[in-house]
């Protein structure tokens, strides 16, 4: 099969190429090709005219097949039909298409992990921490920190919200706190808005898109003079700007980040697609991964079980 | 031999000359480049970016700016979606994507010629607002195409090429034949070279300006219709950041922010030079956080060298 | 409209075919018109004089519906006219030629003449038509240009004679010209007499404004002379008017010699320029002034004066020559090193090169000079406003206030303001001028004249080019023709002659043309 | 009476008025606005914004444009974090981000000033340039700062108002001052008014037109640090767009596009309305979607009202 590896060639284009995370994605799916001995074409697309150009490209260059992460999952029957047009195999990882009625491919094979069942082990770990601090749910603000624009962040935030409002969250209790943009900067400042509407909460928590937007909270905590332990924040990613929270000399309010592994989306998806190229074997329709949530005394274990480092 | 060749490249068209020795270097160092497949699927990567170009032009030059296109393009492609879906007709989709265009292209210029204010303001503004009605119309989220003919706009071929790359070649024809030929493209550069004397000459200024934009929100209208069509579905967050894209084609093609001058040869050349470098670094297989360098190298490089040359010409 | 009337127009007479009654209007801190009445009948020229500031152009831009007066009246063949834009004046016959060029630089010679106006079907030019159209006309109006260069690659003067083709474009029944002739030469103004000579002949009624006394008494039918926006005289024939008088009723005294000439003794040479060639002025050019020295440079449009003071003056790249002050050597890359050497140029064109748009008459005049004034880099103010003042009150600039956007002077006023610029830098020992009087009333024409010659006797070399020869005659103590982009003579003011002069700069048809274009 | 009124709205500082006419009206109707808290917090929101715009004050007057803004914050907090987790010193670390701002900027200038090449396109590509460093220098991840001392620089306060506030305003001073005071400033204005004329009169244009684009840099530089501080990491995709907030305050301010017109006072009550307009927007918990179109509305009602006051006052 190696002969064969030689000409093999494997697209693998993301939605956001700066990102850490698909980053990491194609760092593992690069080890794969390493290991297998085929081409790994790395493209980011950051919208649907971006990504059919990049199938174009694809097929152009002789690829066999690509694995995707969509910019927007309602791209699947246009993704379909370009993938069959230039004559390529497909796979999704992270987020899964879905036809114009709303329903998912099944056809497409698929790894990944929804978008609400991570934000529900966000909700979780919030509980979890709560209830070690003693705090009672009504004296609670919770941070919403809000990127509509993007429906993966609704869901992400709902699913937390979900659990809250479980565990004897109050509606009312729960404030948005819109970002602009989906940095850092952008969540503090409207964090600290929230955080001095309502100066009278003194215990509060914060959960959001990922990690950048949930730090935004924390440090807006920390200039409005909100010690550590009045806030828990939760993020989703487990990247650096979580893991360097962690190192910090002294805990903050960052608690815990729910980390996904980038090894196996990155790693097994492409193996997956290579095993279908070159041996003709069709990857399982539907695989779904976990998250897991790292604290500050655990994350380097949980990040050696997730297969980073 | 030299002073010839020195009169080509120094002449009206040496922009388009310097790109063809470009386009053949990339395609003898590029492996896979000079495809069939691989020219359609670049032609087809810039078929947005050229669409609004046409119009963009025409705001250049008349000392304009337009930094709503993104949004007009991505809320056309929703209304197209929506009405075709609601009411089954994808023809009134299109029209009705086309009049939503058309409305705030002209929104756009009576507010810029009549009241005055700033166009990067006042287009900031309407690309906000845009994107705002996209974002609501949708609730955020794509939305689906019901009838499978309407990705047929885009996969549809005619003598083995794409429609969208004939409706732009249409378009530029049209524009080039406008820009050079008509009383509103001599009056746009003529507003653009000096507003002032243009006003005194007789020229109805505000009237020229309301149509540009206009004229730019109806071809925003259709590549927005395409785009929607290329990605079956509408997405409200589509075409973010396009304004620069075409901005910095157009001003690649040799169009001035000063205003006054611009053709249509140019504008093509730049857009073809900013999808070609994108094609070829994708090839190449550059690593994503190299690619910006190399795109910014090539912006610079670009344009220097038009400037070398019309320096060379002896003009400031 | 038989019945002629003579003095001053009655408002309830009435008759004249273009009728202006109790124009007024004030812009904000100048009442720049204020009841103005008179009027003209067909077929004649008629003057308009006044000082820098006294309302002319506001006249004209009333009259061509492009600003609007704040009350009064203006009837043309006893209707009453009222455009909401210059299109509608056309529309109703009234062509105006603007002080300021209203060109459009990437446009050709028959884009700029069609322009609002294009021959047309459905949208579309009919190129052909517009070529025929305008090559036709201009031909008629004896202008020579090629009408397919774009407007950027003419010189000012070229420029000029593009917007007098302007005038008979259309069939107008009211031209007005303001100050068309003021960088023109006389070559050319002759061919712009000879246009209005036509056109009074096929009954226009024509309003010419000028600074210049001998074209008006040569030209006009009837004057009227504006005074600080208000009507100072109106001679409805210009039999037994005389020059003096005229000049009376502008400036409010008697101007008995308007050149004042003083001999003064040359001193030492200042400024000697070597071999001097450059894009543009391909044959190297060599002259020399000396302190204490006016030497004037005189030629026809495109002769290459400008472009020779501009590679002095470092404003375009040399290609060869050297040019020495007092002896040493300078580099002259650029204008900023040529001051700093003692050299400086006031450019012809104010609008282009002069102005400085939406800044204060202070801060134009400042901005060289005030480096002369500051301590690291901080602004002394009190000697930034003294400056000021000193010029506006000596150039008699007109404006309400010091603060005022230069854009919002007159153009007499505005050139005055940038001799100021020059005037007040230091340590200057060669100053360049060109075209300095450029739409300049005599008044101020004399106190200029009066300041160089200050200047002069304090040992700096000044050389003036203009186009003007009455005035290159009546103030030089040297005169340089040049001609086809050569320096062809050159006189002493003992040998003066009109008509030596003017030989020497009409071009020999066996010299190449020298001069790119 | 009314004319007084009259006269105080059309003169000089009639936009601050009308600023804080509105300013009023805000802290009426919007619930826990006027608080010391959410004061300080809307102050700390605008310090990156109001401290890039005190040098993009002196470009757009200068007829120059700047897009590179974004990336060099982004690039200077990076090096600031990492230059002073090598060397142990947060000194060496600021000393470093101003460094690296300044060279950025330094190169803008001298590419735009010397070799004549259209300032949107220069700084678009050091735009993509420099952003391209940040992500390569950190692998694109986020770095974290070492030393806790580092975070002092943006918590510590000073008579109750966090350093970071204080920055801006000493800043805000300062610019002022250069723009009114000096030759630079008054030099920089006369080349926006008409850069022909501004040369002819012995300014050194391109020696100005490089040192506005270095100072913009050392700026940045400033701001990146402030930033790397508060967000306690030095981040590669930090301020995406900066530099279209920080125009639009600038022209909100008064400054104009066509160049030759700027005062501090506009630019500091056009970065404070942006800051008010996100900041109420929060407080009266507007949906997101809708926050785009307010912001649309905002921004072309603030000019508009600049404009009626400017046109009353007999300008165009
Ligand atoms: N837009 C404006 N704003 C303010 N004042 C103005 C404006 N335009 C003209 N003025 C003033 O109106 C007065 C008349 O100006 P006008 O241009 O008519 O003078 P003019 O007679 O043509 O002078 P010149 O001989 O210098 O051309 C001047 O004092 C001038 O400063
Ligand atoms: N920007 C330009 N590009 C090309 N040619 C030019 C340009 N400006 C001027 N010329 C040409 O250079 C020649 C010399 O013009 P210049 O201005 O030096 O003449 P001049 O003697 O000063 O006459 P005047 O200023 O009265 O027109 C003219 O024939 C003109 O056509
Ligand atoms: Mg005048
Ligand atoms: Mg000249």
């Amino acid at each position: 099969a190696s002969a064969y590896a030689q000409d093999t060639k494997i697209g693998f284009i993301v939605k956001q190429p700066e990102e850490p995370w698909f980053q990491d994605e194609w760092k593992f799916a690069d080890q794969a090709a390493r290991e297998k001995g085929f081409t790994l074409v790395k493209i980011g697309a950051e919208d649907g005219e971006k990504l059919m150009s990049a199938i174009d490209n694809l097929g152009a260059q002789g690829a066999q097949g690509f694995v995707v992460c969509t910019p927007d999952v309602k791209l699947g029957p246009g993704i379909v039909a370009k993938a069959a047009a230039n004559n390529l195999k497909l796979m999704t990882v992270d987020d899964r298409l879905v036809g114009a009625d709303g329903k998912p491919l099944e056809d497409v094979p698929h790894m990944g992990i929804s978008a609400t069942k991570i934000g529900e082990a966000v909700g979780q770990a919030i509980v979890d921490e709560m209830k070690a601090r003693g705090w009672k749910a009504d004296e609670v603000g919770a941070i919403r920190v809000s990127y509509d624009q993007l429906p993966t962040a609704v869901d992400r935030v709902e699913g937390a919200i979900s659990v809250l409002k479980a565990n004897g969250f109050k509606a009312e209790n729960i404030f948005d706190a819109p970002q602009a943009k989906t940095d850092t900067e952008a969540a503090l400042n409207a964090a600290t808005v929230v955080l001095n509407a309502h100066a009278d909460i003194k215990k509060w928590v914060s959960f959001g898109l990922n990690d950048e937007a949930v730090l935004g909270a924390v440090r807006a905590a920390e200039s409005v003079g909100i010690p550590a332990d009045g806030i828990i924040g939760v993020g989703i990613g487990g990247a650096e700007s979580a893991i360097n929270e962690f190192k910090k000399p002294a805990a903050t309010g960052f608690v815990g980040t729910v980390i996904i592994s980038p090894k196996r989306h990155g790693y097994e998806t492409a193996l997956d697609m290579y095993d279908w190229i070159a041996n003709n074997k069709e990857p399982a329709k539907l695989t779904l991964t976990a998250g897991a949530l790292a604290k500050r005394d655990d994350y380097e274990k949980v990040r050696k079980d997730l297969g980073i480092e | 031999m030299t002073d010839q060749l020195k009169k080509i490249l120094l002449g009206e068209q040496g922009l388009v000359v310097i790109f063809i020795v470009a386009f053949a270097l990339v395609s003898l160092l590029v492996p896979n480049f000079l495809t069939d497949r691989n020219m359609l699927g670049l032609l087809q990567s810039v078929v947005t970016v050229g669409i609004v170009a046409c119009t963009m032009m025409f705001c250049l030059a008349a000392r304009d700016f337009d930094l709503s296109v993104g949004s007009i393009v991505a809320f056309a492609g929703m209304v197209a979606v929506m009405a075709s879906n609601t009411t089954g007709s994808i023809l009134l989709g299109l029209i009705a994507a086309i009049a939503c265009g058309a409305v705030v292209g002209w929104v756009n210029g009576v507010v810029i010629a009549k009241f005055r204010i700033n166009a990067l303001i006042t287009t900031l503004a309407t690309m906000q607002i845009v994107r705002g009605f996209a974002l609501i119309s949708s609730d955020g989220r794509a939305v689906g195409i019901n009838s499978p003919d309407f990705y047929q706009l885009a996969l549809s071929k005619l003598l083995g090429i794409p429609t969208p790359i004939w409706v732009l070649a249409v378009l530029f024809a049209i524009f080039g034949f406008v820009l050079n030929s008509t009383v509103f493209g001599k009056n746009t550069l003529a507003i653009g070279g000096n507003p002032e004397a243009s006003r005194l000459a007789g020229v109805n200024v505000d009237r020229t300006r309301i149509w540009i934009f206009t004229l730019q929100g109806v071809v925003c209208g259709i590549a927005g219709i395409l785009l929607a069509s290329r990605i079956t579905s509408g997405q409200p967050n589509a075409a973010v950041g396009l304004e620069l894209s075409v901005i910095s084609a157009c001003v690649l093609g040799g169009v001035s922010l000063a205003g006054g001058r611009a053709t249509m040869s140019g504008v093509i050349v730049g857009v073809l030079i900013m999808g070609i470098a994108e094609n070829a670094m994708n090839l190449l297989n550059i690593p994503a956080f190299y690619q910006y360098i190399v795109r910014g190298v090539i912006l610079l490089l670009a344009v220097l060298l038009d400037n070398l040359r019309s320096s060379a010409l002896g003009r400031r | 409209m038989s019945r002629r009337l003579f003095g001053v127009a009655q408002k309830d007479q009435s008759v004249s075919f273009l009728e202006f009654s109790s124009i007024t209007k004030t812009y904000p801190g100048v009442k720049a018109l204020s009841d103005v009445s008179f009027g003209v009948e067909k077929g004649a020229v008629h003057g308009l004089m006044g000082e820098n500031g006294a309302g002319k152009s506001t006249l004209i831009k009333i009259l061509c519906g492009d600003q609007h007066a704040d009350a009064g009246e203006i009837s043309i063949d006893g209707k009453a006219q009222a455009y909401a834009s210059t299109r509608d004046a056309f529309d109703n016959g009234v062509i105006v030629i603007h002080q300021e060029l209203q060109l459009v630089p990437e446009l050709t010679v028959a884009e700029n003449l069609s322009l609002g106006r294009f021959p047309a079907s459905g949208g579309v030019i009919a190129r052909r038509r517009m070529l025929d159209d305008v090559g036709a006309k201009l031909k008629s109006a004896g202008i020579d240009i090629d009408m397919r260069r774009k407007i950027k690659t003419l010189s000012i003067g070229e420029r000029q004679m593009v917007e007098i083709a302007k005038a008979v474009m259309l069939d107008a029944r009211v031209i007005a010209l303001d100050e068309p002739t003021s960088s023109l030469s006389s070559r050319e103004s002759e061919i712009l007499f000879a246009l209005i000579d036509r056109l009074r002949g096929e009954g226009k009624v024509i309003l010419y404004v000028s600074h210049r006394l001998d074209e008006v008494f040569r030209l006009c039918d009837s004057l009227t002379v504006l005074r600080d926006g208000k009507l100072a005289a109106h001679h409805a024939s210009l039999k037994g008017v005389t020059r003096d008088q005229v000049v009376a009723e502008m400036v409010g005294r008697e101007i008995s010699d308007i050149w004042g000439f003083r001999p003064r003794k040359a001193g030492d040479i200042r400024l000697k320029v070597d071999d001097l060639s450059g894009a543009r002025l391909r044959i190297p050019a060599s002259f020399e002034a000396r302190a204490g020295e006016i030497v004037g440079f005189f030629g026809l449009i495109g002769a290459g004066r400008s472009e020779l003071m501009r590679l002095v003056f470092g404003a375009d790249p040399r290609s060869s020559g050297t040019i020495t002050v007092d002896g040493k050597p300078v580099a002259a890359a650029s204008p900023h090193d040529a001051i700093r050497a003692g050299i400086v140029l006031c450019s012809e064109d104010r609008k282009h090169d002069g102005i400085i748009q939406g800044r204060s008459i202070e801060e134009n005049i400042n901005i060289s000079s005030r480096r002369h004034h500051t301590r690291f880099g901080v602004l002394n103010r009190a000697s930034e406003v003294a400056t000021a003042e000193t010029f506006i009150n000596k150039l008699k600039v007109r404006t309400p206030s010091r603060k005022q956007d230069i854009v919002n002077l007159s153009g007499g006023n505005q050139q005055k303001v940038i001799l100021g610029r020059w005037l007040s830098e230091q340590g200057v020992r060669v100053l360049i001028v060109d075209e300095p009087t450029r739409g300049i009333d005599v008044g101020a024409k004399s106190e200029i004249y009066e300041l160089l010659y200050q200047l002069a006797e304090d040992g700096m070399a000044i050389v003036v080019v203009s186009s003007e020869l009455p005035e290159v005659m009546g103030i030089c103590d040297r005169i340089l023709v040049m001609c086809g982009g050569r320096i062809s003579a050159e006189l002493k003011r003992d040998q003066f002659a009109e008509r030596a002069i003017l030989a020497a700069a009409l071009p020999d048809k066996k010299t190449p043309d020298a001069i790119a274009s």
